[in-house]
């Protein structure tokens, strides 16, 4: 049932797309743009969960054919056995693609365009042509970092961190085109995150719902916003740095070549200082739905709402300022090394304040355990764990040991795999219905969850083991060293359990495809929650509400004493609730 | 539901009170603030290689030519008066006088990109490149006698080259802009003192655009 | 048609008889150019080579290895140079199919041998007969440079595109091995052997000029000019410094 | 099988090992706490019929002491390791009478040039060019004058609890005083290439006597 939304908003009064292409490739409807986003990103997560699974052969078998590597190129792997060469490009597309092409997409592209206008009470976004260019731009970008896999010498192979000058030299990496197509790639993922994030900024402040003022927003929309926001400000930081980077490439500039007056540490402050915001790109959109999805299901209001409000805030103010923590051993000035150390002490607060306040929402709850759920309480659990792993690094003379070993990797999959991928998982279980209309399996969630959670904590947690023995990141072949050979069988051990943990994924993508045809039909509010999202049948339709609706209160209102169910929604009118004051603009609503 | 009658320079209705700006002004604000970080990852880089430079910089003056860019920094600023014109005549109604405007801003635009282009080619003919000095070329032989500085020569090219590109860059994608509404809105009569929209943000842009040539000129060319 | 029949015979029989005639194959038709390269003055101490970190490698030697650069034999020659026919081949000159690849070995942290010379488009099998890591890296201008790596006992074929003397090679992992190939469009070249003599031969008739080649002595040339099966000798004089 | 930092080979590794295990302690306590916690909540306040949760928006006083202890304890780890911190690798923390040694990373090995008997870098007595053998006198402080040929590479001596990124065009010091005879491995931290891997050098810590034969040796390019 399309119905026609009336209002004269600009562009919203045209009807539902009808053809194929208008409705599903070159949509301008934030819901089929998030989805286009959610498959676009899920291949890449695939992708990227293939190549870190070569890099655990040839880590937990040095230098014996991998079964299946027959298929690579006599230049990759000759025989199945990688190369080092190969080995090192493994290791910086797995992380490009993962971070870039993954997670972000997911948390930013797919819930972003998805959730604020449903969740805000808007129809549309502010921009929806913008929108649409965003998705194609990412997807332009992930096509051409995928093609730079196929060509001949291989993919760019200086990490993702692309540290210069080894990644401005091919004759010193060893690649030409590889690094070139990486930095184009990156440019136009910069476009479309900034295209993204100033669409979701304009729609958040301007097309919110009457009555849905800023502290009656989910806290899911809040980190979105914030988020937003360091993508805004960041994004442009790495798009300059790569095209610094793609000149010194082609056209022959200096900018990182030393010789010729260029400093390699320019590119590790530029990249640093859009890395770090980067990193909470990726974590606060997760800590925003884990919220929502812990009030939920704790049946209880989130503790301490303006606290978190304040706390993703300061995560984000504090982002800016401590990027220097990734370079305490770079050569840059060591008073500088101090100062960044106290700022990263600081930022620590705010995600303890994040803890205890979710812990204080389960804190005498009704807790039900829906697979949204049990993953939430997950991401709570390894969130922790991966803290506190940082606070060993912002410790500098701690970190001159642990720095750029594995114990870095294992706290970086403590908060991205532990805390943003659980999140996703719970997040994509908890807002499939409104996507698709059906329920995912619940039996099958909950297998999927265990055998994630149980192989997840096998593979990373002995990595602080390897990191404290000093492991050195990125190495090719550990044997090489007498003081890794003891701890070779950690090694094979971790690649074992990162070979089932893989394996166990393919649970979540059958119940994914399977759901979409043959999943429960979802009632209209699954979750029994207070959301905007779940007045809207499943799937919602285009321009979401015909008449924008009216909010009377904030989101969490579980258990309230006001009515004898355990959760209010936010537009049900009670007979104490006043009408939200309207904008008066001469125009009939 | 007609459209409504009343005025669309106000925020989206109905709505929450946000800032009291109609989305097109509030995201191209949002969106300025995203140029402002990456030409401050441009000149913040450009600052931090002059101020570690191996050597002393080029003397302003001997490798860019001054006088014209003088010229074309006052064209720029002359284009931004005539947008503000141009936003001034539609805000009161004048449809007539808008177009009058908006193509002086245009050619204003045109034209600086027009004298950007030829100081480029003047200057890769002189031997000035991204990559530094071109061996036997006229600025060769000033490196080789001393009064450009051989050391630094590489980065002078590569920031210069960088930040004047981009922002000419920028300037084309306005005077682009500008002559899309041009023909497809403003001559089409789109715009009235209700809906002005289109013109308030490419004006936004064009201003961003001239500050950025502002500073890019001073800190490039002066110093 | 049968018009057409008769001419394709006369071409075909035309092209076979050009292709006899100037690919002049065959080491016993046309000139041989021998000579020694001689070397003068005091005879440079080679630098020894630390192999303590690789004990595969270090195994394989009774003395301790010395670097390469500079070989000067018993008797007063020197080794390594590479004497090629830089100009003077005629422009009809078709040079023959390369036949079997040539072998560059990793052997002992050494590439063997340290100067030779192959053919453009000839396959180079470069050969890691040490078992240990090596990469290997040509710093081709005219070619395309490569970077390829050897972790272990491997084979790895590569060809060469374009005429280039000489192009660099060189292992990263291990400082001091260095080799250089001559990429010649013609099969007319030699390295001087441990007794200093090279020889050039299959040489058709004509005016050449021969360049020798040496990696720290740079390079001298010559003006030969040979007919028929002529045998001439040109000798080459370095002197050190 | 190794779990736990490595062999303490020189004066920083007890100091950092100790700040370790403090934060060790204090991270250990938190995890305590809250998992513990966690786990706690999610059988105690498991769904029951009937039952419905406590209906409370947050507590602000609970929120100040959640606020202001992390506060209190990473500002006090802040302070403590910006102590250890300056000493390391402040500005002027290089111990004056130090032994400086170079060291040239290229692309995939280390090549060290040793001051020979003046004690000086950059006289015609150095010992140059030694590849991937590090030798330093036990008991006294060395300076390593780290410089990079192509890429960025970082000497890392876990024994040592010491790194420090060389980076081309950059001449960056790192200081240790070795306390533990015996040979170390030394790797590189920092991606540097396909050879990254094989940039694997010994250290050995020798009493000054043996040092200063193996260094005799070394002058006359017999290195072993």
């Amino acid at each position: 049932m399309t119905t026609v939304a009336a209002t004269h908003d600009v562009g919203h009064g045209e009807h539902a797309p009808s053809g194929f292409w208008r409705k599903y490739i070159f949509s301008t409807d934030h819901k089929t743009i998030g989805i286009q986003f959610l498959f676009l990103s899920l291949f890449f997560l695939l992708l990227g969960g293939i190549l870190a699974m070569q890099m655990r052969w040839q880590l937990g078998f040095p230098g014996k054919p991998m079964p299946g590597g027959g298929i690579l190129p006599e230049s990759m792997a000759p025989g199945g056995v990688i190369l080092p060469e190969y080995y090192i490009q493994l290791v910086t597309m797995h992380g490009t693609f993962m971070v870039f092409f993954a997670i972000m997409p997911l948390l930013v592209g797919v819930f972003a365009n998805f959730l604020i206008p449903l969740k805000l009470g808007a129809h549309d976004m502010a921009f929806p042509r913008i929108n649409m260019a965003s998705f194609w731009f990412a997807f332009a970008a992930g096509m051409v970092m995928l093609a730079s896999l196929f060509v001949p010498e291989g993919a760019a192979r200086a990490g993702w961190t692309m540290y210069a000058p080894l990644s401005a030299r091919p004759d010193l990496s060893g690649a030409e085109l590889g690094q070139k197509l990486w930095s184009v790639s990156i440019v136009l993922l910069g476009l479309s995150s900034i295209l993204g994030s100033l669409n979701y900024i304009t729609t958040i402040i301007n097309n919110r719902a009457p009555g849905m003022t800023w502290f009656r927003m989910p806290l899911s929309v809040w980190s979105l916003f914030i988020t937003a926001i360091l993508g805004l400000l960041a994004l442009p930081v790495l798009s300059g740095a790569a095209i610094m980077l793609l000149f010194d490439q082609t056209i022959g500039t200096h900018f990182f070549d030393p010789p010729a007056g260029g400093q390699p540490l320019l590119w590790q402050h530029l990249f640093w200082f859009f890395g770090h915001p980067e990193v909470y790109i990726l974590i606060l959109p997760a800590m925003g739905m884990v919220s929502d999805i812990i009030a939920n299901g704790s049946r209880k209001p989130i503790f301490g709402y303006h606290s978190m409000v304040f706390a993703i805030i300061a995560i984000a103010f504090l982002g800016w300022i401590v990027w220097g923590h990734h370079m305490f051993m770079s050569g840059m000035n060591p008073t500088l090394g101090s100062s960044f150390m106290i700022s990263t002490m600081v930022i620590a607060v705010p995600s303890a304040i994040k803890t205890f306040n979710w812990m204080g929402t389960m804190w005498r709850g009704n807790l039900r355990f829906h697979v949204p759920m049990m993953h939430a309480v997950a991401f709570v659990a390894m969130f922790v764990i991966g803290g506190l792993s940082g606070i060993f690094m912002a410790a500098t003379p701690v970190d001159m040991h642990i720095h750029d070993t594995y114990f870095i990797v294992a706290h970086l999959h403590y908060v991205l795999f532990g805390g943003s991928l659980f999140a996703l998982f719970g997040a994509i279980t908890y807002w499939y219905p409104k996507m698709f209309g059906r329920m995912m399996s619940e039996r099958w969630g909950k297998i999927h969850f265990w055998l994630t959670f149980v192989f997840y904590n096998l593979v990373f947690f002995p990595m602080h083991n390897l990191g404290m023995a000093g492991h050195m990141r990125r190495i090719y072949d550990p044997t090489q060293y007498d003081f890794l050979k003891p701890l070779q069988p950690l090694n094979t051990f971790i690649s074992v359990c990162a070979f089932l943990l893989f394996a166990s994924q393919a649970i979540f993508a059958l119940n994914f495809i399977i759901s979409l045809f043959r999943g429960q039909k979802a009632p209209q509010n699954p979750w029994l929650d207070n959301g905007l999202e779940w007045t809207l049948p499943n799937p919602a339709p285009h321009g979401n509400w015909a008449q924008i609706p009216s909010v009377y209160r904030g989101p969490y209102e579980f258990s309230s004493p006001e009515v004898e169910e355990d959760y209010l929604p936010q537009t049900r009118k009670l007979p104490t609730d006043r009408e939200p004051a309207v904008l008066s603009s001469g125009a009939p609503s | 539901m007609t459209h409504a009658t009343a005025s669309l320079m106000r925020p989206p209705f109905p709505a929450e009170r946000g800032v009291d700006a109609h989305n097109l002004k509030l995201g191209m604000w949002v969106f300025l603030a995203s140029e402002v970080m990456f030409f401050t990852a441009l000149i913040g880089s450009y600052v931090i290689l002059r101020f570690g430079a191996p050597g002393e910089w080029a003397k302003p003056g001997v490798v860019l030519n001054i006088p014209v860019t003088a010229f074309n920094t006052f064209l720029l600023i002359c284009s931004s008066v005539s947008m503000v014109k141009a936003f001034a005549a539609i805000s009161d109604g004048d449809q007539k006088m808008l177009k009058v405007w908006l193509l002086v801003t245009i050619i204003g635009g045109a034209m600086f990109v027009g004298i950007q282009a030829y100081e480029y080619t003047h200057l890769i003919h002189r031997g000035f490149l991204p990559s530094g000095v071109r061996e036997g070329s006229e600025l060769a032989e000033l490196v080789a006698n001393g009064t450009l500085p051989a050391a630094t020569m590489g980065l002078y090219g590569s920031t210069f080259y960088a930040m004047t590109g981009f922002h000419g860059f920028h300037v084309t994608c306005g005077v682009v802009a500008m002559a899309y509404l041009y023909l497809f809105r403003v001559r089409r009569g789109k715009y009235s003192q209700q809906d002005y929209r289109g013109i308030e943000a490419v004006g936004l842009y064009w201003h961003f655009v001239d500050l950025v040539w502002i500073i890019l000129f001073t800190i490039v060319y002066l110093i | 048609m049968r018009k057409v029949g008769v001419a394709g015979a006369f071409a075909v029989g035309l092209m076979a008889l050009a292709v006899a005639g100037s690919g002049w194959n065959g080491a016993q038709a046309g000139a041989t150019i021998t000579g020694t390269i001689k070397f003068t003055g005091a005879k440079p101490v080679m630098a020894k080579i630390d192999m303590s970190d690789e004990p595969v490698c270090k195994a394989k030697y009774q003395a301790p290895p010395t670097k390469e650069d500079v070989v000067v034999n018993g008797n007063g020659t020197l080794a390594n140079v590479f004497v090629y026919v830089k100009a003077g081949l005629p422009a009809t000159y078709k040079a023959p199919a390369a036949a079997a690849p040539v072998v560059l070995d990793q052997d002992g942290c050494r590439y063997h041998p340290h100067v030779f010379g192959l053919l453009v488009g000839q396959t180079l099998s470069i050969k890691n007969s040490d078992g240990i890591a090596h990469n290997i890296k040509a710093k081709g201008v005219k070619n395309r440079p490569f970077n390829i790596s050897q972790p272990n006992t491997m084979t790895t074929p590569r060809t060469f595109t374009a005429s280039e003397v000489m192009v660099p090679l060189e292992c990263n992992v291990h400082g001091w091995m260095k080799a250089s190939v001559g990429v010649l469009p013609h099969p007319f070249f030699a390295v001087s052997g441990t007794d200093g003599s090279f020889k050039i031969s299959g040489l058709p008739p004509g005016t050449y000029t021969i360049e020798a080649w040496h990696e720290r002595y740079g390079v001298q040339t010559a003006t030969v000019t040979v007919a028929g099966a002529q045998a001439k000798t040109q000798d080459f004089t370095f002197a050190a410094h | 099988m190794q779990w736990w930092l490595p062999v303490q080979a020189s004066t920083f590794a007890p100091q950092i090992d100790g700040i370790f295990t403090a934060i060790l302690i204090i991270t250990g306590l938190a995890f305590v706490v809250v998992e513990g916690g966690l786990i706690w909540f999610i059988f105690k306040y498991r769904e029951r019929p009937g039952r419905k949760a406590f209906y409370t928006h947050g507590n602000v006083k609970a929120e100040y002491i959640w606020t202001a202890v992390p506060a209190v304890v990473m500002v006090g780890l802040g302070l403590t390791s910006n102590h250890y911190w300056n000493e390391i690798k402040g500005r002027n923390s290089v111990p004056p009478n130090a032994y400086p040694i170079k060291v040239h990373a290229k692309q995939f090995e280390w090549l060290f040039t040793y001051p020979g008997p003046d004690r000086r870098l950059g006289t015609d007595d150095d010992i140059t060019e030694v590849r991937n053998k590090l030798h330093v006198p036990v008991g006294q402080p060395v300076v390593l004058e780290e410089e990079s040929e192509d890429v960025i590479h970082s000497v890392f001596v876990p024994a040592f609890r010491v790194k420090q990124d060389a980076v081309p065009g950059m001449q960056i010091r790192a200081w240790f005083i070795p306390t533990l005879i015996g040979e170390y491995d030394m790797g590189c931290a920092e991606l540097c290439g396909m050879g990254h891997y094989k940039m694997h050098a010994k250290v050995t810590v020798q009493s000054q006597a043996d040092f200063d034969a193996w260094l005799a040796k070394a002058a006359q390019g017999d290195i072993e």
